[in-house]
């Protein structure tokens, strides 16, 4: 019973979005969003952990039994973070420097764990791979997205640093959108995420609402 | 005497000095009197009469059915004109049986029961009888038929008689008129209740803004040791019962339980009259005292009227309107119910007709909460009618009733201090509305899922008896005579 | 005929937000004023900036939400919020801080959450603390007084200058006492040493000092509120405890240690003290409504305050302590409800006390 | 849930654990190398900002000194040389600032001139004492080549109390603790400075000698 492409790319993208639909995965939103730049690296990671995870999961699944799930889950997410966390220390190692400290922290972020749970576990591996994948990037979208606001509005710039991320070639992605020091800084600090974050989820359900859509409300609370 | 403090209570613009200075006037009878046959808290009364009958000045016209109800009397004699429906004086405006009399003008009184000679010999049971042969209900507004709150000394050890002359509402001045003009009714009418109820204490809480009241009860009580003038402070609402009886003992009614449970019972000053009445002189209640006041009307003043006299007949009688009014209400200002009509009629439990004018009701649209906490300070029943609204107007009933919605008495303090001028009490009537509903429906799927499980037993019980029976008699002889004896029993209980 | 609608009662007291509201504007009058005279036409410009911009941002979130933006309008809380906003801004800020306060007062802490009452924090403190962490530098330009009119005192044009083109002149920086006493004490001045520095509490206490928009004259301050009182808007609960708690602490800690903390009397006396504890933590809708949970909340914001200015980052701390014990007005307001006629505080009926006949 | 159910879980749980660590495990050491390399460079970039490529040839990660400063806290002096003698010493220097700590490197040419000094960690007030990071402000680049008597002592202070630092505007205790710490730290080189520039074969540093590293240097 595989779910289409078409409905994975949706709910991952836009529908059922980790941060502004389901409101999973806050903590790293809320601490890696100071910069698009970030909020770009810090999604990819993830992503990349989900889709392998996903994948993972999907293929051992007639194997994992309903008691032992979730310690398997977390064994298997906490192994691919600790997989990206070290390929990126040593050939990554100027992303590591700016993401470092929270590439550890998801295995604490809700939404692979509930991703696993609630699609990997049912659906056949290339689904799950794809699930992961667009859930990753949707919620790399999101935290782009949140991190480009808080960017412009707190330091006046916009993908500063996009070259440590994506390397040189990427120079043309900086670029400064208010003059030095003008910006606010209090959007750069932690209250500013959840400004932003909050304001967004408000825009995306204006938008669904305007679409005639029924309001998709968070099932799980994150506490990550 | 030592007094107590309550929680909370407003001050509001009493305006009793429309009425306070004018003595009672007895009103002319008018062309009809509509006598509901519900005018108290309980089972309507039975009519007695039909149309064409001719009737004497308290004649019983309607017989209390049932443990609370109470008995209708005409208020003076005349043909009855016709039993039927008219608009009764509250706020539905839904009609009631009434019934019609036409005075034919000569008031003469029936045969009254004999006076009760020494009523300080007589037994509890007799006066009670007569109490409730009367017809009286608690004139205070609730109207709650006095012989069975006469009836508690059998129930409950007491030891306190307490008249509550506090009068707390607002424009209201009938109880301080009566007590000023009829002080030696009210004191004896007083003395032979406590004497049925078998309590020794007589307590007569009479609030500060009524010094002459004071005054003149306590001369009349002066007589009598056991009998103590308290002057309550102004407060409302002073004059509700559990609050009365805890300015004057100290004592807190504990929720859901009656002042009775403290060993005090609590009656209105013009019950106590309305007893003195029919003991004494065995006159049936068919008149009251009414304050017909408010800034809308040309004359107010207190008016002793016989029951069943049209709202629209007595303004008359005060002059009429002097300006078209905001709103008329049945009762004071702060607990009364506006009246859908001025045809309805006074009953017994009327003690105000209040017209008022939009200024004396200093009404506003309502505008959002701000959270003030003044409701909270001032609620008399320590409630936090802010939050009780909120969950109220979110529908979510369950958290109200936690809250205590159920013990909310109405007062409307809330809303009179609330500067958003929200609704408050209307809410939590709403919700009191609808919590009853909801017990009562419970308790109703109960009974019947009691009847049915009850019902499957008897059908099995029934079954097995045949299978006995089919077991020790022949088979086909057996089936016939058990059949019908099932069906009449389910018939029974449909 | 008669209108008949809902349950009683039939009569009201005759009070309105609205006059709530101007009351406490009025409260606010005398100090503002005196700030307006000592600090000139630029605190008047900013002044009028923030309250117009609150207004304006209030009627475009009204609108915005299609609801009635007269009436709500002339309920008063969007021009208090501005001018309580306004009276803790530097008095020569530039306008945009007040208007891009305005955005954070009105439209985030105050409609985000569904308009009048609904907001957890007080809307003027949402906006001075966003300005405070976003613009520290502009935040923390105090001017010593330059009464209007006087020798020095910048004229009209200068005033123009100051508030719509940023030109703050750099000589006239003053720093208000709390942060002077700080300073000092990071470069390890005993505080006995420092204070001979800052205006006697004399000074203080009238207002000629550096200091907010509207409230360096504690005793005007304090008139408002004993004004605010006199008129039953506010109780003495929440003012009594927030300085209450202010003083014990900063008594307590300074007999211990004189030279490492400031007395209690200076702590009362300066700073957002009295505007905090009479105008800002009384707030209806972001305190208690029980008159004991506005003790405890009181209690805390004295606390907190204390604790903010002697150790945090930021030399005051009333802002900081309102909003963090606004965020506990809902488990204060459950756990302090009063108790019910009848019951016991578990909400059980009351046992019947035996009678002794 | 029976015994063999128990056993069947824990066995499986078991395979998968034993799986993900030998992934972990042949992942570290695949990694093991880079990331040692990673972290050396980083310090190595970290002390190149305030000891110059031009005056040393070795690498100064690994010739270090343990000393105690004036607070009796141990600190690790790196030393660059150059043709066997030192030409400058960089260790970590602390102030106080507004809202705590300030630490930072300071480097020491052999003739007591700063050769730079970097913040490395602080809890000023974003946008106000921040300022004396590289990244916000060159403010922190303004004490290169001063030295003790360059300006002279008394100068050794921020512009408002009477010395010669720029302050930043609306924050004067951070700069104060930051020129006070450079102040002390040069003070420190004076009184040490034999000790430091002694031309000893450098004392083993524990962590430089543990990790077995490429040189690139």
């Amino acid at each position: 019973m595989a779910t289409s492409y078409n409905t994975i790319v949706k709910d991952g993208l836009w529908e059922n979005n980790g941060v502004l639909a389901m409101l999973l995965g806050l903590c790293p939103t809320m601490a890696m969003t100071t910069s698009a730049t970030n909020g770009l690296g810090m999604g990819l990671a993830t992503a990349v952990v989900m889709a392998a995870s996903g994948l993972l999961v999907s293929i051992f699944r007639s194997y994992i039994t309903q008691e032992i799930r979730i310690p398997v889950y977390i064994l298997i997410v906490a192994a691919m973070v600790t997989l990206v966390d070290l390929s990126m220390n040593a050939w990554m190692h100027e992303l590591y420097k700016v993401l470092g400290l929270f590439i550890p922290l998801i295995v604490s972020n809700c939404l692979p764990l509930a991703r696993l749970e609630a699609f990997a576990s049912k659906e056949p591996p290339a689904q799950s791979l794809m699930d992961g994948i667009f859930m990753g990037i949707g919620f790399t979208l999101a935290l782009t997205a949140i991190g480009a606001v808080r960017e412009i509005t707190g330091s006046g710039t916009l993908f500063a640093d996009a070259s440590l991320l994506l390397g040189p070639a990427f120079k043309f992605m900086e670029m400064r959108v208010l003059p030095a020091d003008t910006g606010i800084l209090m959007m750069i600090l932690p209250p500013g995420g959840f400004l932003v974050a909050g304001l967004m989820v408000v825009g995306k359900r204006m938008l669904d609402v305007r679409a005639g859509k029924a309001i998709q409300m968070g099932g799980a609370h994150s506490a990550a | 005497m030592k007094l107590f403090p309550v929680r909370g209570g407003i001050h509001p613009d009493y305006r009793k000095e429309q009425t306070s200075e004018k003595a009672i006037v007895a009103m002319p009878l008018p062309a009809a009197l509509y006598i509901p046959l519900q005018q108290h808290i309980g089972a309507p009364a039975e009519a007695l009469v039909q149309a064409g009958d001719v009737v004497k000045k308290g004649q019983k016209i309607g017989r209390n059915q049932g443990a609370v109800s109470a008995t209708q009397h005409a208020p003076t004699s005349g043909r009855i004109a016709s039993v039927t429906e008219v608009p009764a004086p509250h706020p539905s405006g839904l009609p009631t049986l009434t019934i019609v009399i036409e005075p034919d003008g000569k008031d003469e009184w029936a045969e009254l029961p004999a006076p009760i000679a020494d009523p300080f010999a007589a037994d509890m049971q007799t006066i009670n009888a007569r109490v409730a042969e009367s017809g009286i209900v608690g004139m205070g507004g609730a109207a709650f038929p006095s012989a069975i709150k006469l009836n508690l000394g059998t129930q409950k050890k007491l030891h306190t008689l307490l008249l509550n002359g506090a009068e707390c509402e607002p424009f209201l001045t009938c109880d301080d008129r009566v007590m000023r003009e009829h002080a030696d009714e009210v004191i004896d009418g007083a003395r032979i209740m406590a004497h049925a109820l078998g309590v020794p204490n007589i307590v007569i809480g009479i609030e500060d803004n009524k010094p002459q009241a004071a005054d003149i009860m306590r001369k009349a009580a002066s007589a009598f040791a056991n009998i103590q003038i308290a002057v309550v402070p102004v407060q409302y609402p002073m004059g509700s019962e559990k609050h009365l009886v805890q300015a004057i003992t100290g004592k807190e009614t504990p929720a859901r339980m009656l002042t009775a449970d403290l060993g005090i019972v609590v009656h209105n000053v013009a019950t106590a009259r309305a007893v003195h009445h029919a003991v004494r002189f065995g006159r049936p209640l068919i008149a009251r005292v009414v304050t017909v006041s408010g800034g809308a009307l040309r004359e107010p003043r207190n008016v002793e009227v016989a029951i069943g006299t049209k709202i629209s007949d007595l303004v008359e009688f005060c002059g009429g309107f002097a300006q078209r009014p905001e709103r008329v209400v049945n009762g004071g200002p702060m607990m009364g119910q506006p009246l859908p009509s001025l045809d309805a009629p006074v009953v017994k439990g009327t003690s105000g007709i209040l017209a008022l004018t939009a200024e004396e009701i200093s009404d506003r649209p309502t505008s959002a909460c701000i959270r003030c906490g003044t409701c909270v300070t001032i609620c008399p029943c320590g409630l936090s009618p802010v939050e009780m609204s909120s969950f109220i107007r979110k529908d979510n009933l369950e958290v109200a009733a936690k809250l205590g919605v159920m013990d909310c008495i109405s007062c409307g303090s809330c809303s009179w201090v609330c500067p958003s001028h929200i609704p408050l009490v209307h809410y939590f009537n709403y919700a009191k509305g609808m919590l009853n509903a909801q017990t009562r429906d419970q308790r109703k799927n109960e009974r019947i899922k009691t009847l049915v499980e009850a019902r499957t037993i008897r059908i099995e019980k029934a079954a097995e008896a045949k299978k006995a029976a089919l077991a020790a008699k022949k088979p086909a002889a057996a089936a016939a005579p058990a059949a019908p004896a099932t069906t009449t029993e389910e018939k029974a209980n449909a | 005929m008669i209108p008949v609608t809902t349950s009683g009662p039939f009569t009201h007291k005759a009070n309105s937000v609205q006059n709530v509201m101007a009351t406490v504007l009025l409260a606010l009058l005398p100090a503002t004023a005196l700030n307006m005279y000592l600090f000139g036409w630029p605190a008047i410009f900013l002044f009028a900036v923030t309250i117009g911009s609150c207004v304006a941002v209030e009627a475009g979130c009204l609108m915005l939400y299609g609801r009635p933006v007269k009436e709500t309008l002339s309920d008063n809380t969007a021009v208090l919020t501005g001018w309580l906003m306004a009276a803790s801004l530097p008095p020569w800020a530039p306008w945009w801080l007040g208007l891009l306060g305005a955005v954070f007062a009105i439209a985030m802490a105050k409609h985000a959450f569904g308009g009048v009452g609904q907001n957890v924090f007080n809307p003027a403190m949402v906006g001075r603390t966003v300005l405070l962490v976003s613009f520290p530098v502009v935040m923390t330009a105090w001017v010593a007084p330059h009464p209007l009119f006087s020798a020095n005192a910048p004229g009209f044009a200068d005033a123009i200058a100051i508030t719509f083109g940023g030109h703050l002149p750099d000589t006239m920086s003053a720093a208000s006492a709390l942060g002077y006493v700080k300073t000092e004490l990071s470069r390890g001045i005993p505080v006995t040493q420092s204070m001979t520095q800052v205006p006697d509490l004399m000074d203080m206490a009238l207002g000629y000092r550096a200091g907010s928009l509207g409230e360096t004259s504690a005793l005007l301050i304090l008139a408002g509120g004993l004004f605010l009182m006199y008129k039953r808007i506010i109780s003495w609960h929440i003012p009594v405890s927030v300085i209450g708690s202010l003083f014990l602490m900063g008594t307590i800690f300074h007999a211990a240690d004189p030279a490492r903390y400031t007395s209690g009397m200076f702590h009362v006396m300066s700073g957002a003290t009295f505007l905090g504890a009479f105008f800002i933590a009384t707030d209806y809708v972001t305190s208690p409504v029980s008159k004991m949970g506005q003790l405890v909340f009181g209690a805390g914001v004295g606390l907190l305050a204390w604790t903010i200015r002697t150790y945090a980052g930021y030399p005051e701390g009333m802002a900081f302590a309102v909003l963090l014990m606004n965020s506990l007005t809902p488990i204060i307001d459950q756990y302090t409800r009063p108790r019910i006629f009848g019951r016991s505080r578990k909400g059980e009926p009351l046992p019947l006390a035996k009678e002794k006949a | 849930m029976s015994q063999k159910n128990m056993l069947t879980h824990g066995v499986i749980l078991g395979i998968f654990c034993l799986g993900f660590g030998l992934v972990l495990a042949v992942t570290n050491s695949v990694t093991v190398d880079d990331i040692a390399a990673r972290a050396l460079e980083d310090r190595q970039n970290s002390l190149s900002q305030v000891i110059p490529n031009e005056i040393h040839d070795n690498n100064v990660v690994k010739d270090t000194l343990t000393m105690k400063n004036n607070l009796g806290k141990e600190i690790t002096v790196y030393r660059a040389t150059k043709d066997g003698k030192v030409t400058g010493v960089a260790y970590e220097i602390y102030g106080t600032g507004y809202a705590g700590e300030i630490k930072l490197m300071l480097g020491v040419a052999a003739d007591g001139k700063v050769t730079g000094v970097r913040v490395l960690a602080h809890k000023e007030t974003p946008g106000l004492g921040d300022k004396i990071e590289v990244k916000k402000t060159d403010w922190i680049t303004r004490f290169d080549t001063l030295s003790l008597g360059n300006p002279p002592i008394e100068k050794w202070k921020v512009k408002k109390d009477g010395g010669q630092f720029d302050q930043f505007a609306g924050a004067t205790i951070t700069p104060r603790g930051v020129v006070k710490a450079i102040r002390e730290g040069l003070e420190f080189f004076e009184a040490h400075k034999a000790e430091m520039l002694a031309a000893a074969t450098p004392t083993a540093n524990p962590d430089a000698d543990k990790s077995h590293t490429k040189e690139e240097h």
